[in-house]
């Protein structure tokens, strides 16, 4: 196994590196994964995984990584690393798991296949569980929910980036005691671009009938469902829509407390409860053209915007949602875990703060 | 529209209603309800009978 | 007043023809009439009017029209018709529905102002009303809801583009009694295009700022709402959310029935409202890409599609509704209330029936 | 083979009715001639092919189609028709000619397959060709080129989209003499939408690597050249850049006359090619945000814009031209063809005159 | 005037700090040179302008800045600075250049003001210069053409974002002796997204006009020639279209040389052109799905890509050529030329690489 | 960020935070709370009171 290595940075510092590959590199996640870890001031990339385009550059499938000098490896030839990162569709992980560990320290799996803490959940939700010794010993990687589990973790399950937007939305409201399991019904109707759906996409995802849609697409039963469930305690409505964008994930979440609420209450739930995390901005009401959180205030950002309305009658609390599914939403959280795993700084990797203006981003 | 072979009758299996099928159809055909645009599978011909085929989420979805 | 003339048209056939103008045919909804009312066989267009563009062609604002020989007028020289169209924002027509019964028989106001029937709800949602005397005799624009108050009527509210979609996806629960005013919450998340800011948006609406957005741009308190409760008897916790497509409204209505309902039962009650309705399609799974109600689906027409699914428990019914809203939202709507209320075949030029495959729209 | 049938119209006038079928009927053009045929007020619609739909509904491959009572037919299963309108890929009409003529009097095809006037074009530009003898038989559907041929054509070549884009911006100058075969330069860059492409397209036409895109796809030896060759007898240089639209061709001609013309000359030659034409404006200056040719102002319908500049020291002329490539480039066109061949009037069919405002049509 | 300070950064190096304002602060190319200047690691940002949003916060204009602790002040409060960037409309730097040197040592303008190196050159193409003393004094930006020059500058005047894009594409054409003042006809095809137009955007950049469009903005006659002229000494036909996308500027070059060129003699020339440059990459051909330059693969960098392909007979060469236009075009560009003109490393504070997918940049 | 003058400290009226503003605000002026965003009114100054600004919905809706 790969030992950490002692690099000297550029400024003449000592700082660690390590070796870091990605199973799943022509994918979009896998991508973005490679994006963020190029430049990590942290992490030296040792191999991209392809099948269909074994030994071509890396910059042949992302063009923002023509500058890159890699080729990419058949997944069945994986070397020694430090970390490990997985970018494949759900399924393909929890078959390679044993081998991932023969080759790497810490494995991060962006996949669903150890996001559930509990096998049954698998049995409901997806087609059952190859390797279910494992679940225990994965950890959540969201670290606005799981800092505390996340150091020293060697098995890192990214979540869902309609459970994230979801999650990071309610959990202020769930730690302030205005949600519970026995609040009423919360409706969660969410709102994705176009690269939630990965890189292979069928004649759904083809431009012509892609663009300008507002499509339903999960309209009932998505299995995000049970992260939020397991994780938040909730039993959520939830609705997926596809809409004209690329990149984001947008939820807008309808509550009704028991009790009644106020505006100051919510800013005093939300500002406490993110004030010290690194990449969350509550953003609600205001002046300007962005007065809510949206996905292009995030686009390309590990950020996450949170804010929230009332109804007039404060029956009602709206909370809405952005991140980048991309980054916060998949590689970004990943990476960020990685950094809490390893004690590294948290937002290294990840300063990257967005662009204004910028289109579907 | 004309066609060679008269179009058969069959039941729609979520309404009830009595719909109308191409005279070729197959058993194990997949074939979509006028009615409710549902894809329904052909399980027996003569008199046909539909049933909800089985939905292929991957194949649309995200 | 301008009599009704009787035309020959092209087959040598005697039809009626109504001479029709629209104050605001520089809008959006003002130019959708005058592209309608100029190819609907029935009516010959009199006026267009603009303060901005007085004497320009109306070509010049829709390019379109660039085959139609008119040339907008002044508003305050409106000559007699037998139908006024009006297109002009909240609070012309109140104030000047005296003068428009002055030149016309008939008047069709596209804005709010007529909308409500109480005085006292214009106070709540809107800034009071100048002319309450008019509110009982105006009618609903909405034939689906309102067909058999419509033949005859002489001042015709045209519907919210919202709040018509809204209704158009509730009602048959309604109507079935799956939804009542007892019923728990209704939650109704809406996506809108750009063009429903009409043509003098600000920056906001300025193509890079609202391109590729899913911004809530309004969170809670639409005045649609009002609407709807007056209308379907149901308040509905409502929310608006920008997307990026010029043209398209979608509602999802997210319904807590308190007694189980199957799909075959959905099944029947929405088959059973909209059998014979000349505009709305109830489309809901099947297989291909455009399974459920879209805006694509619907594009440019005056068509209306709903849909539904059910939680795996049941618990919820989630509702799906997609309208043009520059037709059936809006334009289009008030020419097919107009055509019943002179009693001309309803679907008289709006039988364009729409493309695809089609971008944003 | 079928006879020509006399029907009834609802006027109570004896018009001709033909009956046609569409082979190809699940692509994007057949599709679209579906759309055009089915409210034609002459054409009875009896067979949509295709293999991969066989027997579903037109309706679930193209949703604006859900209201006709038709399901694709197996394309070996033809039945005898007045008109047979095949809009398959390149090469597969040149191998089914004989057995289109055994169930069709008349035969419309839309592919490349019998465009170009000489067997060795299709060596140089294709991989040659089948039928050869079926060349000179063919007529070139372009009315504005080629009305006078069309009357009683029974086997005709629907143009290609880029070529009838730069054909109709180029003939005025063409016939007027401003540009020749010994002119100088011609350059034409080109700019298309995503529907160009079909609907099977590959990676490069996913949305997420489709969106936003000014692509060079064709930069040098796009085939249409061959074709503006040989009607328009020019040698153009000729290049192709995918941008964020699903409709539209637009073609920018940058010509270099020998001798100085005026922008008097110009509107001169223009309106004279196009006065009678009633498919053509002629779109150029003036005032409002639509002043010159845009594929927005035609989307889906069967107009063309065209319209130039001069550079101030008149050295160049900058000609315009935008169409929608799904009518006016394929299947609108060949409508209009058939009308012309068969002695309809030209504008049967194809009287929707466009939407505004509209996003990316 | 402020002097220099020597500022210790976290890694415990000493490096020099230069203090900046920006004039323009709410517009585009203010933001993007905020964006910039606040992560640039040797940059401290001082004052931001704005008549309108005076007093307010950055992040109210620019979302991606909420983190930024900085309001905006008035344009007639600046403060000493080392740098001020001024980013506002043609015709203001002119006006106000001497008071910038007042209150800083080096200016670096973002507008015309002080691109062209003559005065005539502006009573010719603008409306005359109020400040021609200066013109003298100003280099152009483009390190790519003019980095012997920067070092130690003190007017320095940023390219226009078309005349950048056409100038990298061309320039190595030139070097080469491919082209020069007495080849024939160098036709420039421009694309360009809305955030070119600025902030203020008018009627013709409202969302719903300006989706999907194809538009011809600027026919002939644009400005940029006269740059292009100016530093390449070529007379250029160029034609500027508006197309769907934010960020982006795509220059399209059509070059007939007066002797054959091969594909090899284009590689050297490009490949020798920029080889040593740190922001230019040549894409040329290749696999894949971005085989030429396109400006969603530079999205938010300060890269620029050139490419090129020839016509069949070897007659033309096309030269492709993308930029973002609010970073090389802009924003970008003034940093890189600032950093070069103080010193710095090139790369400093632009080291973004670019996101894959991305939408509508 | 270095200014000639001092910023000023005030109670933001939604979240009851000490706020930074300007040095130079005066009665009347709208400022947008570093804490909310919200836009806030300047009531009076020494010391600086501030209020929520009537919100200006058709300036920004659809
Ligand atoms: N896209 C998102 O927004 C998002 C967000 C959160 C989580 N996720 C999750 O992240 C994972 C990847 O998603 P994605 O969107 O990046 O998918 P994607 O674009 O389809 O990429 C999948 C990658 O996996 C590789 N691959 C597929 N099957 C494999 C196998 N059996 N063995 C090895 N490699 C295989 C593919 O490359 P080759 O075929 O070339 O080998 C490809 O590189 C999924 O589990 C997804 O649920 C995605
Ligand atoms: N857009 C939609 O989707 C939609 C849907 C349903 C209902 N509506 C309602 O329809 C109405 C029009 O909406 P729109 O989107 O078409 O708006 P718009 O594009 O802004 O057009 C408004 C029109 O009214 C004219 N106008 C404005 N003030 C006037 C006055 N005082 N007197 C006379 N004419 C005046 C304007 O032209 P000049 O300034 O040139 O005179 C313009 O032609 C609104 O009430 C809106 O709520 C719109
Ligand atoms: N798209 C445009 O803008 C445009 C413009 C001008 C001309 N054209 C030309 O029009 C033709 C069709 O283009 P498109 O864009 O509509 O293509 P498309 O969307 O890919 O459709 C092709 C159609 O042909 C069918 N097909 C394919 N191979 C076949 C075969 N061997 N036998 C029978 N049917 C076959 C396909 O359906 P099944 O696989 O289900 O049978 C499908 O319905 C092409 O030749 C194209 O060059 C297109
Ligand atoms: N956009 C591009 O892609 C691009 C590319 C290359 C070069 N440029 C050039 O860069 C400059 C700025 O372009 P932009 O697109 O950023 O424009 P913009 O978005 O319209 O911004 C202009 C800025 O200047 C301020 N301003 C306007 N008039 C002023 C005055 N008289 N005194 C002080 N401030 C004034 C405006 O703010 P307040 O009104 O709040 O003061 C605003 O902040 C232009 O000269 C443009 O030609 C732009
Ligand atoms: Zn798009
Ligand atoms: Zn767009």
């Amino acid at each position: 196994m790969s030992g950490t290595t002692t690099a000297v940075d550029t400024d003449g510092d000592r700082a660690e590196t390590y070796t870091a590959s990605v199973v799943g590199g022509t994918g979009f996640t896998g991508g973005e994964l490679l994006r963020i870890l190029a430049s990590h001031p942290n992490f030296e990339v040792v191999q991209a995984t392809s099948r269909s385009a074994d030994n071509m550059t890396v910059g042949r499938s992302h063009p923002n990584l023509r500058g890159l000098d890699l080729r990419f490896s058949d997944p069945d030839d994986l070397e020694s690393v430090d970390v490990l990162f997985s970018a494949t569709p759900h399924g393909v992980s929890m078959g390679r798991v044993d081998e991932y560990f023969e080759v790497a320290d810490t494995v991060v799996d962006l996949s669903a296949d150890f996001r559930l803490p509990e096998a049954e959940a698998y049995d409901e939700w997806y087609d059952g569980h190859e390797s279910p010794e494992y679940l225990e010993r994965a950890e959540y990687a969201l670290p606005e929910l799981n800092r505390e589990n996340l150091p020293g973790a060697d098995l890192i399950a990214g979540g869902g980036c309609n459970a994230t937007a979801t999650i990071l939305g309610l959990k202020p409201l769930v730690d302030a005691g205005v949600l519970g399991p026995e609040t009423g019904e919360v409706v969660v109707d969410v709102k994705v671009g176009s690269s939630e759906g990965g890189a292979s996409g069928g004649a759904a995802s083809s431009h012509p009938e892609r663009s300008g849609v507002v499509r339903p697409y999960a309209p009932t039963g998505h299995r995000h469902e049970a992260e939020i469930e397991a994780y938040l305690g909730l039993s959520v409505s939830f609705t997926v829509h596809a809409v004209d964008m690329v990149r984001g994930a947008s939820a807008t979440c309808h509550v009704f407390p028991d009790e009644p609420v106020s505006k100051a209450d919510l800013w005093k739930g939300y500002r406490g409860a993110y004030a010290d995390e690194p990449f969350m901005r509550v953003v609600s009401g205001g002046g300007g053209v962005y007065r809510y959180p949206e996905p292009k205030s995030v686009a390309g950002t590990n950020h996450g915007e949170v804010g929230f309305e009332l109804d007039p009658g404060n029956r009602r609390v709206v909370v809405f949602s952005a991140i980048d599914n991309m980054t916060k939403g998949s590689a970004g959280q990943a990476v960020h875990a990685a950094n809490v795993a390893l004690g590294l700084p948290e937002t290294a990797g990840l300063e990257f703060g967005g662009l204004h203006p910028v289109g579907s981003p | 529209m004309t066609t060679d072979t008269e179009p058969v009758l069959a039941e729609d299996p979520i309404t009830g209603e009595e719909i109308e099928l191409p005279a070729d159809v197959e058993v194990g055909e997949i074939i979509d309800s006028p009615v409710t645009g549902t894809e329904l599978e052909v399980i027996s011909l003569d008199p046909v009978t539909l049933e909800e085929a089985p939905e292929l989420e991957e194949d649309w979805g995200e």
